[in-house]
């Protein structure tokens, strides 16, 4: 039943000969991306309701980046996502009611209202929730790529940040010391052009991906709105990974869409770059490629709707959390508690007959 | 004079320095054009132009660091962070660079960094956070944290003035919340004087920044009784005579700060009264803070962490009975 | 019961640790083949491998950063920093990611970081540092400070099981200079619990880390005074009970500490006195510290800056008369 | 009288044609050298007879790298001078007897006892002086290039770090920084194989020069152990940095001859290293091309015999410090005093008739 793609452009051959997705594989990545901005739209709308207390941060126009590289991870896998990277946590099994609840304070929402945004890391689902401080999740990616690699595990840790991110002394010493100990650690960099107001011009002279040669592992660029490139170079990073061959960098181009927070209205954007990305919207540019292959996305917009309905509701009716409980947990208990997260992507695990919210 | 809200009077406290100085520039994240995640240096880089207010990239030692370098050279060097919390990550520039510099080698090194901090507007864990006290522990290091428009800019000028590192504390819940009059022109406040925000007698309510107006609302009506408000404005150096004074006047005394409890400015101040002050006490030296906790999200959760005006009222009410 | 010097002490904790737990591993400059800059680490890399004593580079936040990550995926990383100061380096993994992971998440952060701290030996304004305070400043930090040989290896064992980031500061210069019985084998000296140094009724005398010792000597023999002396052992959380109690026994407490004054452990202790156990007091809370300075190198400058027997002994005997 | 110099080996040529050095230069360049090693050698000797408190460090077998550099400098520059650097600071114009007395911890040291080893900078010559944390010293040479570039001054600041702190954050951040405002500042990578016990191999996966490129400037490579090579290399970066070519980082291989410190007995350095390397002593190696052109050398050797006997004897004359003032100068109360330092370099300078020590 399988049927490769085609190879995705911008990627060596040999590192997309690796990613076999299956004709529902790529329905499940449409499905993703759609339900990545259903539920950021929802959001939006809940904050101009004040509902969402606090700021208001999206990832309008790189569902391609999140939900691609997301896809290619496995159970046993882990992920430190950012605030850009919904669909990922999507992927990994939070559901859309979830991430509203937690959006909006309350129990329920996957930190139950302790942090908000997408301050967030379901730990049951193999992920470690990012921090504001940027990019801090790189070092500690480096150190769950520490612990498979000691321990001989095939397994692997994925991190994702942005363009701004890379001007950072953290990031420089966790891209160092992967490539010292040639960890099994992906980096994605969503490139989107800006830290909040900031060009690329501000940022770095040449693109970072240039800087993983010189730290000792492979650099890839790909189309950061192509979720099927994104996909093959994730999946061709995590086999590599995975068989001892190190890090990859993987650069993402892509753009925000919407301003760094919903307070900003983008006024430094020039108008020709957003129209050039208005063009290229990663899920229209996906379902054209679908229906040019003749493959029905309807019923998919469909299920993702009723879902959305459902997972509003669901978080709607969560209560805020008692005031009386503010103070407790700062110091855990037990030991470490990291589960194993969601793996759609058909090489991980048979199709759920059961519908596609697995 | 003008009525002019928390943040217009830093704004306008920047661009006197900056028309008054040539050697003033700010650095930071987004403060050019875009006017910084608050605005505060909105309009900045249309007078003084892209140089004199640097986009810098997301590099928050490299920030405090060629402030650092910049003020050795005679420059005075505006850095902001975007939010507080960040300092942490430029952390080691300023208390093992900046903070020693003069003492081993007679350098002076007149920098700001300002520091949008505080919470009250679930800014969440990373967004809200009080970091003063760490760098009461970092000596060579000033600290001041305004509570009113008048004194956000006339301590701005100070810091700008001053020879050494001066971290600014600018309170985000009072950028637009709070209109004072506030003197056009360069005017100064002297670092390391407390100001009476209330005179009393009856109990000295030590507080700064934003608890200030906490403070001041918490004891507007006790019971009829004379609370003696204590804006302490300069963090470091203290003000020891200042609060010595009052406490001795008053023979109690509460402490109040947003930040978390153990080794906060609060404890500074206690053990500063214990030790100088203990014969004039009536009472016990009350801290109310926030508890030893992260800073969370969620509104009820914010407001059961962050000093409320009946919480201190309570301790105010409670001691003066002592 | 074997004697071991303090170091020792800690060499042989580390090893019943990684032979207990395959899981305990540690990384830091120079700490493999090497066995770190003091030698604490000696021979362990030759009995667990290259591996598990991982020589990083120079690069304190990926060493703290990668002691988180792994620590959450069930690992117990030991991370050791070269000199305590480093860790204004490594700050920022320490108190926001650390910190912070579990009251935000629920997800235990098992790590350690050792901090050779302390003065005493001209190593200067950056070796010399007592970084503790600022971490009593970032609630979800653990702290403690062991005294005797006895009680480093308890306390790092401690450590290691704890599910929370302790920072575990050995104090260099009682490396080679202090023995004691250490029993073989593991064994586990509580967090968070006092210890009587010395028992006493007349006063208290806090202390932890070196100046336990300089407490000691200090009251040996003070005109017959039975002086109580507190060894902290943890800083965070304190012991509120051990302290308070022996503080309503005798009435009159020092708190001596060699790090700096303001915003110190000290002033913590003091605060929680001057409220909690405000009734009991026959005087004021008193601090010998270090004054707000950095740690000079020439040795006149080194020990007019660092707490002294003498100094420790006439703030006693001042108080003992009040 | 100039007689050019040979072009050095590794460089460019278009980069050494602006390093011009006269006879009397190339002898200045030896005699600081020479300075530079019989003070540290005196200095170990105070040390081992217990004059000097705390550690030792020295920067045995790289004395070409601090004085080719250092020797590039004007007056107007500012250096950030790091702890196997003595020649650059006895180039500035501090005497040996005030680094002897530095070392002691007495009066009259750069620092009056507040600070020890090399952590040192005398402010009057133009100099910050380096503290413990490794590369600190990077953000702030760029904080000096940007208040040159901002004031339009043809100035430049120097700084040297070691290949260990190329690992460091702070190292990323200044360095990107430095390209992206095109800073005039001269970055010396001292790669002497080690930092501490630590090998090149768990420090980088390739040499950091290459990361230059990514920076967006100059990166180059010479033989730390050629004083002209690497002062052609520096000129050149000065050149470039003064005419707002932008910043030059300089890598140069050379060796640390001693340990880390004096405890250390460097038991983890392979002996054939050693032994390569302790064939190619760049005093010897400059003294060999002196002597092949002819040029006699023996009076720089009982100059600088003669200086280091008086200054010794200036230096423990010196009292130490009074306890009364340890708490003294915390705070400044005024403004920052930065003065120009020494410039030997003929082109700064006309010879001085009085004798070599300016
Ligand atoms: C260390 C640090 N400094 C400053 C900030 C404030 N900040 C939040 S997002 C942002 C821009 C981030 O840009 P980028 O890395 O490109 O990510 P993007 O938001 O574009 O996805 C900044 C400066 C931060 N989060 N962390
Ligand atoms: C941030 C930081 N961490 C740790 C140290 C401790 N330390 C002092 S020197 C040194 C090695 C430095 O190596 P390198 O940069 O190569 O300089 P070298 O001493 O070889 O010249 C280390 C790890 C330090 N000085 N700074
Ligand atoms: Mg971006
Ligand atoms: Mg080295």
């Amino acid at each position: 039943m399988a049927t490769p793609t085609t190879r995705p452009a911008q990627l060596e051959p040999q590192e997309a000969a690796t990613a076999e997705l299956t004709v529902d594989d790529r329905g499940e990545l449409l499905r993703y991306m759609l339900l990545m901005r259903a539920t950021e739209e929802r959001a939006l709308n809940l904050y101009r309701q004040g509902q969402v207390p606090g700021s208001y941060y999206d990832g309008r126009g790189q569902e391609a980046v999140s939900v691609g590289s997301a896809f290619a991870l496995g159970p046993r896998d882990r992920a430190c996502i950012l605030h850009r990277d919904l669909g990922a946590h999507l992927i990994r099994g939070v559901t859309p009611g979830r991430v509203l609840a937690q959006m909006m304070g309350r129990l329920g929402g996957v930190t139950d209202g302790r942090d908000g945004n997408m301050h967030f890391g379901d730990r049951h689902l193999g992920c470690v929730g990012m921090v504001s401080m940027l990019p801090d999740m790189a070092p500690v990616a480096c150190g769950l790529a520490l612990a498979f690699q000691m321990r001989r595990e095939q397994r692997v840790a994925m991190t994702w940040f942005g363009d701004g991110s890379t001007a950072n002394g953290q990031w420089h010493e966790a891209m160092n010391v992967a490539g010292i100990r040639q960890l099994p650690v992906v980096f994605v960099l969503e490139n989107n052009q800006f830290a909040y107001s900031t060009p690329n011009e501000l940022e770095f002279v040449r693109d970072p991906v240039e800087r993983a040669a010189a730290y000792g592992f492979e650099g890839v660029k790909v189309d950061g709105n192509d979720v099927e490139a994104v996909f093959a170079a994730a999946a061709a990073a995590c086999d590599r990974a995975r068989a001892g061959g190190g890090p990859t960098l993987i650069q993402a181009e892509t753009m925000r869409m919407h301003g760094h927070g919903a307070h900003d209205d983008m006024s430094y954007v020039p108008p020709e770059l957003f129209e050039r990305w208005a063009n290229r919207d990663p899920i229209e540019l996906f379902e054209r490629r679908l229906g040019a292959e003749g493959i029905e996305t309807k019923s998919i917009h469909i299920a993702v709707e009723d879902e959305l309905e459902r997972e509003t509701a669901w978080a709607l009716a969560q209560p805020m959390p008692d005031p009386a409980t503010a103070t407790e947990g700062v110091f855990a208990t037990e030991d470490p508690v990291l589960g194993d997260g969601h793996a759609p992507w058909s090489r991980w695990a048979p199709r759920a007959k059961e519908g596609p919210h697995a | 004079m003008p009525e002019l809200t928390y943040l217009e009077a830093i704004s306008d406290g920047l661009r006197e320095e900056m028309r008054h100085d040539e050697s003033v520039f700010c650095l930071g994240q987004d403060i050019g054009s875009f006017g910084g995640a608050f605005k505060v240096t909105e309009g900045l880089a249309d007078e003084f132009g892209a140089d004199r207010m640097w986009d810098t990239p997301l590099a928050e030692s490299a920030i405090v660091g060629a402030a650092v370098g910049a003020a050795v050279e005679g420059m005075r060097p505006i850095a902001e962070m975007q939010f507080a919390d960040f300092i942490a990550c430029g952390f080691d520039q300023l208390v093992n660079v900046a903070a020693k510099m003069h003492y081993r080698q007679g350098l002076a090194v007149p920098l700001v960094v300002r520091l949008p901090s505080g919470g009250g507007f679930s800014g969440g864990p990373f967004h809200s956070q009080n970091p003063e006290a760490w760098f009461l522990q970092a000596p060579g290091l000033k600290v001041v944290a305004p509570s009113t428009p008048e004194d956000a800019k006339g301590l701005l000028a100070s810091a700008v003035r001053d020879p050494n590192p001066v971290l600014y504390l600018e309170h985000k819940h009072l950028y637009r919340r709070l209109r004072g009059e506030v003197a056009k022109g360069r005017y100064e406040t002297p670092l390391g004087e407390v100001r009476v925000a209330r005179p009393g007698s009856d109990l000295t309510l030590v507080a700064y920044g934003a608890m200030v107006h906490t403070a001041l609302e918490a004891v507007e009506d006790l019971d009829g009784a004379r609370v003696e408000v204590l804006d302490l404005r300069t963090l470091c150096p203290l003000d020891r005579e200042g609060i010595l004074g009052s406490v001795r006047k008053t023979g109690k005394v509460v402490v109040l700060h947003e930040a978390t409890r153990s080794c906060g400015v609060g404890a500074e101040v206690c053990a500063l009264i214990a030790e100088e002050a203990f014969e004039d006490l009536d009472g016990p030296v009350v801290r109310v803070t926030a508890p030893d906790v992260p800073i969370p999200f969620s509104p009820p959760l914010e407001s059961a962490v962050l000093p409320q005006v009946d919480q201190v009222r309570e301790a105010c009410r409670e001691l003066l009975e002592y």
